[in-house]
């Protein structure tokens, strides 16, 4: 045992198991829906045709939710109230299968209902200034209500049927807010693809967890933790096979390689949505999943975690590299939530239950603070491209600086909120065992710094080379980014390893009050040594994007176009001649008096060129190559033979009488022989 | 040998039959712009029918008749009751759609009416001749309902084709059913089964094709891949209160007749109807699914949809079956199945019923932003579809839940990798779903409405939409109500 | 049993000659080009049935099936030609073109048909055929253990009857309908 | 006499039916090859009685059944094809294909 390490958390004295707070606690599930209700019905009439029953019941929620937040931070709550729906017997009535509804308050829902809650809060309020003069507002803050209803349906549930009812509601929602503006035929399939991937992997989810259903004869995560905690139970024999499926269905959710592919498309709908989607709900509903049903993994399929690691280091790297190359700027955002899933999703596998949600909990900060401030920016210049923008530092000041704070906090910069996240999942990942994927995670985290600053410095720094004049988003816009820039900033400090702060208990505390006690290796203290690797990295990144990207406004939009000839001899050949053919004639030009700038542009300028050009090839390579070819080939030919095989069925039914019957007599001839063959 | 007759199980029959006399008396009298009395009556009588039902069901008793062909267990009442409730709402869908033009309302309650009293007789069958007159009770009737907008070229294409498959598959049926008595000795289900395990090695392949072609005559009833294909053009053609009734009465009595067969005449042939119900569950659920996708018309939609559910609804029992497992999980889970797919089913039809006066239209694209004009029935449609979908909370999610649920814990290869084509295929017919709400709410409603399309529904209809709604949202909440209907019905008797 | 055997059993001569009665007229039921032969080469298919029936003793479902058959539907049939008016004449295509599909599904069909019954009854014997049931059994068991079918199934044809008038019968104008009771 | 000599008759009935429901155009022809197929449950439900002798005659009773539903069927299909030659002036099965896909 590693000396760093301890075992989390013993069950605290105080717990809070009664009172107002936690026995009413269900009204948090509720309350958006009574809001999706009202707004149908009564929206169209009100001031702001609805938005302020939204942003009423979400500060209903974030209230309620802030007291069990605080009351778990300095007691800790645990409660469970559930009304059985359903009852239905199986094996000849030997067995029983309890369905339930209700709700669950424990340390790790408290955190999630306070997280939806608030950055749901200011999304909202974020949305009001967004969505003016949509021409669906009403629809729009209906559906958004719904979105953060079910999600808060999610996290609450107390077992895994309602747990599939918020996610199944939360995938709903999403798709009929990723295709809001429907108008576009791009954007209702970008809401097919999303709906496509996320029920293929709902079929993982709904199988794995009828496995638990029948195996424990209830669908409840108590039960669920008590028997992989004290064993005695069918669900030894067969926890491999549900682990494997349940993880399925988070894959989808939580946009994991290979089934991410519906995440960056999904960027079609609002700005907000995505915001909220990407932050607190929706995508970080599979790693909440896991993290839900971790003592199944932790005790009962270890077999299956190696796997995940795996998947989660891939996602957390490959999908992090494309965001590189994007133009869009939602969409760098988009691979990036990827990428920081696949931290979140290796850091559970590996068993780093605090380490994995604990980058959730910073991470929904910052990254409502990323497209917030990118939909601010999209708000003013009407583009989503990066080759639009460029020089918005000085027309937008504030949507700039908390930029800045929440890319810096993404790019896991000391001492914002996503050094210490970012850290702690490097340790648990390295202590775990698995040397490799944790240095799999610097390198990701190199990347992170990258694109992070190219798209700082294509956004803001340089010239403005979009039309009109930008200028800064309104106040309702504005005051939502500050909001999330001060947790953005902040939120590291509450789990800073061997540090308490008087009257709060540790991060780790919180998570671990559960049924049964959760426990998890975590540092005991900070490693100095893995958090500098991890900081190098980090500001590594920085300094050759800046190198790259923000050094040189006037060139910036020539370097983004840099590539690695080798990759791409035939599709850049010219564009490398010409530079080549430039260069020598200049070389011959003036062979000794620029020598030192040769020096300083050549040498100094090939090796950060080359690092960043070979880490944006590769990007390049996954992204061509892969991701767009590979992945999205299998996708669009899986629709595409759906598609076919419909239309060939189809053909059948000819409409004519005696075919039909020609068809029913040899469809008896052919079922009567295949019975007595295959019999 | 005489016979005594316990006249309380045969009340809820009895009634039926009365209300037939009355509505034939009545409509000889009735001047035309009084024929809804009829309706009235029908409605009243299949309401009345389900009192005898509510008094049988409180005191509990089994109650057989003539030698236990005639049995009145839980599995008969729960049954008895779905297709009154079912009635009861095809009756309130009828009244506008048969009022608004000239149909004959009196001849068309008493045939509806007949085709209840049919499924009534064919949920208490145990013999096979009962059996057979209690289907085509519940058929005959529909061929005619099927072509009743006499002028539409459409509608007399329905009820031909319906008609000429429909006796293929009878003929079919009996074929079957003639094997089975000749090496049986027994039209009673108890006596078959009794009868089957001297029946020798030899004799095998007649036994083998008895059955299945039983399981042929009552895979066309519900419907099921290869011999679906009467389904769709009937449904698109065919009076849409009649298609409502055709898709949901018609196919339980169907399923009930396949159920009673196999689980009380046959549970010890399993190889031989297993295999076949697997092999029409798969095919049915895909090729219904596949071709659902590329449909225009939101009747012939729901044609396919309907065809699917069909398939979704045999994978509980095949699934056991192929496993070998004990059979009344299977038969409790697809009759819970069959519960909720009758009420979202029926809610389905009636918003159909009642945008289409509005859109005057049955195109899908037809149907653009209806939910502007219509708020209301734009989001009944949406609780309808969705619940059709599997979307919870509605209550389609536990019918595919406790389908799913039932035949993993069947275990087996077989029936998993039925559970595999099942949860595929729930995936694809979430789209042609999803697409009509997308259609409803989302795309825009055009730009000069036709007169009717502020029209209200009228009361009786809106009733029936409103009773579905309500019931596909508490059972969705609730589900324990359905699955304890489901329950109810492995308490089957078999035989005196 | 060998076939000598068989043969030499005289009812056997009575059962070739109207079994091969019975498939060449329904033969000529589904292949004939002339729709008024056709029906009555069904009445010769029916009246061989029937005779069928008499061989194994079933006097009554003989009667029945004369009675309803060739008494009345085949007159309902004769009907509907007329109404419809089908082409009486030849060669004017009442066949379709799709000969082959339907021999080969209708082939396999009589191969599995047939299959299945010599596989399981072999040369099973009928013996001890007897008098014949008496129509007092029959009687007595439809009004008794089969009532419930029996008074069920007057209901099919009610409905048949009502429904069929009602869909086969030329709809009257509105103007002729206004005052009329039915 | 034996069970299957009737059987086969039955089979090649009812296979007869079959083809004729397949190759006829006139809806009035196909009704006549519904009837063979018909005609061929009953000489089964005959021969099975024959040879299994219940006490209540079964296969008879059954028969009979099947007699006055074929008779009622025949009835409910000639009003529709009735129906249909108003409607369209001809009663061929195979020109009804306005419903397909």
């Amino acid at each position: 045992m590693n000396p760093l390490l301890v075992l989390a958390a013993e069950e605290p004295a105080e717990l809070v198991t009664s009172g107002f707070w936690v026995e009413w606690a269900g009204l948090i599930l509720i309350s958006p829906f009574v809001a999706f209700l009202l707004i149908v019905f009564f929206g169209k009439r009100m001031r702001y045709q609805g938005a302020e029953i939204a942003i009423g019941a979400l500060a209903f929620n974030t209230v309620w939710a802030t007291a069990l937040f605080v009351l778990n931070m300095t007691r800790g709550v645990l409660y469970e109230r559930t009304f059985e729906i359903a009852r239905i017997g199986f094996l000849g009535g030997t067995r029983e299968l309890v369905f339930e509804l209700g709700w669950m308050v424990d340390g790790l829902s408290t955190m999630m209902y306070f997280l939806v809650s608030f950055v749901g809060l200011l999304v909202f309020i974020y949305a009001v200034g967004y969505m003016e003069g949509d021409v669906r507002v009403t629809w729009f803050f209906a559906a958004f209500s719904l979105f953060a209803g079910s999600m808060l349906v999610l996290v609450g549930a107390p077992n895994l049927v309602e747990l599939i009812i918020g996610w199944e509601g939360v995938g709903l929602a999403s798709y009929l807010l990723i295709g809001h503006y429907w108008e576009k035929k791009e954007n209702s399939s970008a809401g097919m693809k999303a709906f496509y991937t996320n029920k293929l992997a709902d079929v993982g989810l709904i199988l794995g967890a009828i496995i638990v259903g029948v195996t424990l004869g209830t669908f409840s995560f108590s039960e669920l933790s008590r028997v992989a905690a004290e064993g005695g139970s069918g669900l030894q024999t067969v926890a491999s096979v549900a682990a494997a499926l349940l993880f399925f269905g988070a894959m989808g959710k939580s946009a994991q390689f290979p089934l991410h592919i519906w995440l960056p498309d999904a960027m079609a709908g609002p700005t907000p949505v995505s915001a909220l989607m990407h932050a607190a709900t929706m995508v970080t509903g599979g790693v909440y999943l896991m993290a839900r049903t971790f003592p199944l993994y932790q005790n009962l399929a270890e077999g299956v975690r190696p796997a995940m690691v795996v998947i989660g280091a891939i996602t957390l790297f490959a999908v992090g590299l494309l965001a590189l190359v994007q133009d869009d700027i939602k969409k760098v955002l988009a691979y990036s939530t990827v990428s920081q899933l696949g931290y979140m999703m290796t850091a559970v596998a590996a068993g780093g239950y605090t380490a994995g949600l604990f980058h959730l909990f910073t991470h929904a900060f910052f990254k409502a603070l990323l497209f917030l401030g990118a939909g601010a920016v999209i708000h003013a210049v009407h583009s989503n491209n990066m080759s639009d923008m460029g020089g918005l530092r000085k027309y937008m000041p504030t949507t700039y600086w908390t930029f800045v704070v929440g890319s810096l906090a993404l790019a896991g910069i000391f001492p914002f909120s996503g050094f210490w996240s970012k850290d702690e999942i490097l340790a648990t990942v390295g202590y775990e065992g698995y040397t490799f994927v944790m240095w799999v995670g610097i390198g990701g985290a190199f990347v992170t710094a990258l694109y992070m600053m190219r798209a700082m410095a294509l956004t803001f720094g340089g010239t403005y080379k979009g039309d009109g004049h930008p200028h800064e988003a309104p106040k309702v816009m504005t005051w939502p980014l500050i909001g999330l820039a001060v947790p953005a900033a902040f939120a590291g400090f509450l789990n800073i390893p061997g540090i308490e702060w008087p009257g709060i208990r540790n991060f780790t505390e919180w998570l671990a009050v559960r049924v049964v006690p959760m426990g998890d290796y975590h540092p005991k203290s900070v490693d100095v040594g893995l958090a500098a690797i991890g900081l190098g990295a980090a500001l590594a990144g920085l300094a050759v994007g800046w190198w790259l990207f923000g050094r040189d406004a006037s060139t910036q939009a020539e370097r983004d176009r840099l590539e690695i000839p080798l990759l791409y001899p035939l599709f850049r050949k010219k564009y490398y001649i010409d530079d080549l053919a430039l260069g020598l004639v200049w070389l011959i030009k003036a062979p000794f008096a620029r020598a030192v700038l040769w020096i300083n542009d050549y040498v100094i300028d090939g090796i950060v060129n080359g690092a960043g050009m070979l880490t944006r090839g590769l990007a390049r390579f996954v992204y061509g190559g892969l991701d767009q070819r590979g992945v999205d080939l299998v996708v669009n030919g899986l629709a595409a033979a759906t598609d076919a095989a419909g239309s060939g069925v189809r053909r059948w039914q000819s409409g004519r009488i005696q075919g039909y019957a020609a068809s029913f007599v040899g469809g008896v001839v052919v079922l009567v022989l295949a019975v007595v063959i295959f019999r | 040998m005489t016979y005594t007759i316990d006249w309380l199980a045969v009340a809820p029959e009895l009634t039926v039959v009365a209300g037939i006399l009355v509505v034939l008396t009545l409509d000889l009298f009735l001047s035309r712009r009084d024929k809804y009395w009829t309706g009235v009556v029908a409605v009243l009588t299949v309401s009345l029918a389900v009192v005898p039902l509510i008094v049988m069901a409180a005191d509990d008793l089994t109650r057989a008749m003539f030698d236990g062909s005639f049995v009145v267990d839980d599995f008969a009442l729960v049954l008895k009751g779905l297709f009154l409730v079912a009635g009861y709402l095809v009756l309130l869908m009828s009244v506008t759609y048969i009022e608004s033009d000239r149909y004959y309302e009196g001849e068309y309650y008493l045939l509806l009416l007949v085709s209840i009293l049919g499924s009534l007789v064919l949920a208490s069958s145990r013999d096979l001749i009962l059996l057979f007159i209690g289907l085509e009770l519940t058929t005959g009737p529909l061929f005619l309902l099927a072509g009743w907008r006499k002028g539409d070229a459409k509608s007399n294409e329905a009820a031909l084709k319906y008609f000429i498959l429909g006796v293929l598959s009878t003929a079919m049926l009996l074929y079957g059913m003639s094997l089975v008595y000749g090496l049986t000795g027994s039209v009673r289900f108890v006596g078959i089964r009794e009868a089957i395990p001297a029946i020798g090695a030899a004799q095998e392949p007649a036994l083998v094709l008895g059955v299945l072609l039983m399981i042929v005559g009552f895979g066309f009833k519900v419907s099921a891949v290869p011999f679906h294909f009467w389904a769709p053009d009937t449904y698109e053609g065919a009076p849409t209160p009649v298609t409502a009734y055709l898709s949901v009465s018609s196919k339980t009595a169907g399923f009930v007749a396949m159920l009673s067969v196999v689980y009380l005449a046959f549970p010890d042939l399993t190889s031989i109807w297993g295999p076949a119900l697997w092999l029409l569950a798969a095919a049915s659920m895909t090729v219904a699914n596949l071709s659902a996708l590329r449909q225009r018309n939101i009747v012939r939609l729901l044609a396919y949809s309907s065809v699917a559910h069909a398939g979704f609804m045999l994978v509980p029992f095949a699934g056991a079956a192929v496993a070998g497992q004990a059979l009344s999980e299977g038969l409790s889970a697809t009759v819970t199945y069959l519960v909720i797919y009758a009420l979202m089913n029926l809610g389905a039809f009636a918003v159909v019923i009642a945008g289409a006066r509005r859109t005057g239209t049955g195109d899908i694209e037809g149907w653009a932003g209806f939910g502007s004009y219509a708020p209301r029935q734009g989001i009944l449609l949406v609780v309808f579809f969705l619940s059709l979908a599997g979307i919870p909370p509605l209550a389609g999610w536990f019918a595919k839940f406790v389908m799913f649920q039932a035949v993993i814990a069947a275990g087996g290869t077989a029936a998993v990798w039925l559970a595999v084509i099942a949860a595929l295929n729930s995936v694809i017919a979430f789209f042609y779903y999803a697409r009509v709400v997308k259609t409803v709410w989302m795309d825009p409603a055009p730009a000069e409405l036709g007169e009717e399309a502020t029209a209200p529904a009228t009361g009786a209809l809106r009733l029936a939409m409103g009773l579905a709604a309500v019931a596909v949202v508490v059972i969705g909440v609730f589900p324990g109500i359905s699955a304890f209907f489901g329950d109810a019905t492995t308490r089957i008797l078999n035989g005196g | 049993m060998t076939f000598e055997v068989w043969i030499s059993e005289p009812v056997n001569w009575v059962f070739i000659v109207v079994a091969l009665a019975v498939a060449g007229t329904a033969v000529k039921v589904v292949t004939s080009q002339n729709v008024v032969h056709a029906v009555l080469f069904l009445v010769a298919t029916l009246a061989g049935t029937a005779a069928l029936f008499l061989l194994l003793s079933a006097q009554f479902v003989a009667w029945v099936l004369i009675l309803v058959y060739i008494g009345a539907v085949i007159v309902l049939f004769l009907f509907g030609i007329m109404i419809t008016r089908a082409p009486t004449g030849r060669g004017v295509g009442l066949d379709n073109d799709r000969k082959g599909v339907a021999l080969v599904v209708s082939s396999a069909l009589f191969a599995v048909l047939t299959w299945a019954s010599l596989s399981a009854f072999g040369t099973a014997e009928l013996v001890d055929i007897g008098e014949g049931t008496p129509t007092e059994v029959l009687g007595r068991a439809l009004l008794g253990r089969f009532v419930v079918p029996f008074e069920i199934v007057g209901f099919v044809l009610l409905a048949a009857l009502i429904g069929g008038i009602t869909i086969a019968r030329r709809d009257a104008t509105p103007a002729d309908e206004e005052g009329r009771g039915g | 006499m034996i069970i299957n000599q009737f059987l086969i008759l039955a089979a090649l009935l009812f296979s007869l039916g079959v083809y004729g429901l397949l190759v006829r155009r006139n809806a009035v022809m196909v009704l006549l090859a519904v009837e063979l197929m018909l005609n061929a449950v009953n000489i089964n439900l005959v021969v099975f009685e024959a040879a299994i002798r219940s006490t209540l005659a079964v296969g008879q009773v059954f028969a009979i059944f099947v007699i006055t539903v074929a008779a009622a069927e025949v009835g409910i299909g000639l009003a529709i094809v009735i129906l249909v030659f108003r409607n369209r002036k001809s009663a061929n099965v195979d020109e009804l294909n306005l419903m397909k896909w």
